[in-house]
């Protein structure tokens, strides 16, 4: 795998109700793994995953936030979300458990553009 | 008297529409699972006349959602929510 | 009371399935009885001996037998839907000459009119779907 | 079985997209062959089932409308579809591939009342 | 330049939103399965600029739609779909 | 043209799982080729070797197998998702004690990095989802 490629993985789904975003965060993590450039996009009810103090031990469940937290740890640092879906949400930075960059319908656009593979979830 | 679940966010208008519209008066909506996020303060529910809304705990919870819900709306646990259904002659499930 | 439940979710895919079993959970616990469980759908996945979840995620096979033997519940899988998508006993492997079988013990295969049987003979049936 | 309850099958998803409506018919067809009264309420995205000239051959999949047609053979013949469902999809009565009786919310409301046991899909 | 599918209807209004924001002038929106109900004529698709949609055809004819498309949009069989992913170098599934 | 399919659906539960399927037949008769189909989430189940689906339904299982053995492609199963799912080969029944394995032959159980791989060496990665 000499080369590589610039992939994007979006995030469209709520945590917990449904496998998507756990497997949208698996999906991130092997990529950095496999030492390629990898970034993030929430979108949808994808933001709902950025939310602080998730306590989901009450429905046996593992906690979500605390893997996205660690995602700069795997150099996964190019995280991206809908400004509009933070908007709708009533979701302030301080509400996130990291700092995302805010994108407009422009900005997503552009951000897809700049990627070779593009994974949604 | 019937009690609704429902287990989607709100952006499944669809769904959300769809249930209000099945309420009647007296009639109580559980949100459970992914339910929860219909509950928040930001986008308040509007629900039919005489009809109530309640949160399933453990749900919230692990959506980091506890400062988030709409003041109007009660949480209730699963044992809360075993009794809803026996006080509802009638349950359906909106998913 | 007596409850029936409608499973129609997978476990680990939705959450529907671990719902319906912390539902079950908290039903007996208050005294009242399940008359029967019945998976349909991807529901009959809940029902395979061949999951082996991470040590943190439930094992909702185990944890319904379990159940099952201690309150004397029913636990049906609605035999159209299980044999489409692979859930066998061996009665069906042999039918369909197939290598082997994995449906869970404690479960068993049968028509959907024991949902509709389940549905009149109990004072209330919950549906947890995806 | 010798009580008998009165049945109400709620169908909200297009056909073929998914097992839901499939399943949703099933249930009612065995309903009726359990001899217990069932209605079928169409909701939503559920109403495109009614549609007259599908052909999923194509997609190898059974021909859900030809089952519809053939409920009031099992004698059910109480079917109901959303009249918003109906209208904001531009489903006149010709369309469909069987008469059903159109009702708004209250209408529903109303049916949901006069059933005992209510199952969606 | 993108090639976007998408597998459903358009009451799922937060993806087909979300899909057609994130569409770029020389994008091709492709729909399949139950997406195929975005292409009916009665509620027109809301195409931003440079973007052309397809229907795949067999999803169409499934359905009972043949009727009942819009005239912009133009049916591809299962070769038309491969061929699209060809001509775009990026393709993302909305599902 | 090389292509890679990434599965994220379950067959006869969603019609994302036959598409995949057309769509790789498509594929080929076009003289492309496919280098990899991964099977992910409820993907995993099209993987199963138990799957007796009706005689009007597509027995996909079978028809990846014959379609990897006449084309020379990889049909590879997230190991992570078919495991918690209740989908063992041989090994992982041995490893986790269970009574069985329902892999359907043709196909393997491995890491999601398989994915990245194809993403990389393919030059067209679509995703079939539900």
């Amino acid at each position: 795998m000499s080369t590589s490629k610039r992939f994007l993985v979006i995030s469209r789904h709520p945590p917990y109700g449904s496998s998507h975003a756990r497997d949208a965060l698996d999906t991130a993590l092997t990529t950095a793994v496999f030492e390629q450039p990898v970034s993030m996009l929430f979108l949808d009810d994808g933001v709902y995953q950025l939310l602080q103090a998730q306590q989901p031990a009450a429905i046996q469940q593992k906690n979500l936030g605390a893997t996205l937290s660690a995602l700069p740890m795997y150099d996964i640092d190019q995280l991206y979300a809908c400004d509009k879906a933070l908007q709708n949400r009533g979701l302030q930075p301080e509400d996130c458990l990291l700092p995302v960059q805010r994108l407009d319908s422009n900005g997503i656009a552009e951000l897809i553009r700049t990627h070779d593979v593009v994974m949604s979830f | 008297m019937t009690l609704h679940t429902l287990n989607r966010p709100p952006s499944n208008t669809a769904l959300l529409t769809d249930c209000l519209n099945a309420c009647s008066s007296g009639d109580c909506l559980l949100l459970i699972e992914d339910g929860v996020y219909c509950a928040l303060a930001q986008q308040p529910l509007e629900l039919p006349e005489g009809v109530t809304a309640c949160v399933l705990a453990a749900d919230v919870a692990a959506r980091g959602l506890q400062s988030r819900l709409h003041d109007s709306i009660r949480q209730v646990d699963d044992a809360g929510f075993v009794k809803l259904c026996c006080e509802h002659p009638r349950v359906i499930s909106w998913y | 009371m007596i409850f029936s439940l409608l499973v129609y979710a997978a476990p680990h895919s939705h959450q529907a399935a671990e719902s319906a079993y912390r539902f079950a959970v908290a039903c007996l616990a208050q005294g009242h009885s399940i008359h029967r469980v019945f998976f349909y759908g991807d529901g009959v996945h809940g029902a395979s001996a061949l999951a082996a979840p991470p040590q943190d995620e439930l094992n909702l096979p185990a944890r319904w037998q379990a159940l099952a033997q201690t309150h004397d519940l029913d636990l049906v899988v609605c035999i159209a839907a299980a044999v489409r998508r692979g859930l066998l006993d061996s009665n069906e492997a042999r039918r369909y000459e197939k290598p082997g079988h994995n449906l869970h013990d404690g479960f068993e295969l049968s028509g959907l009119g024991q949902l509709t049987e389940a549905a009149i003979v109990s004072d209330r049936l919950i549906t947890f779907g995806a």
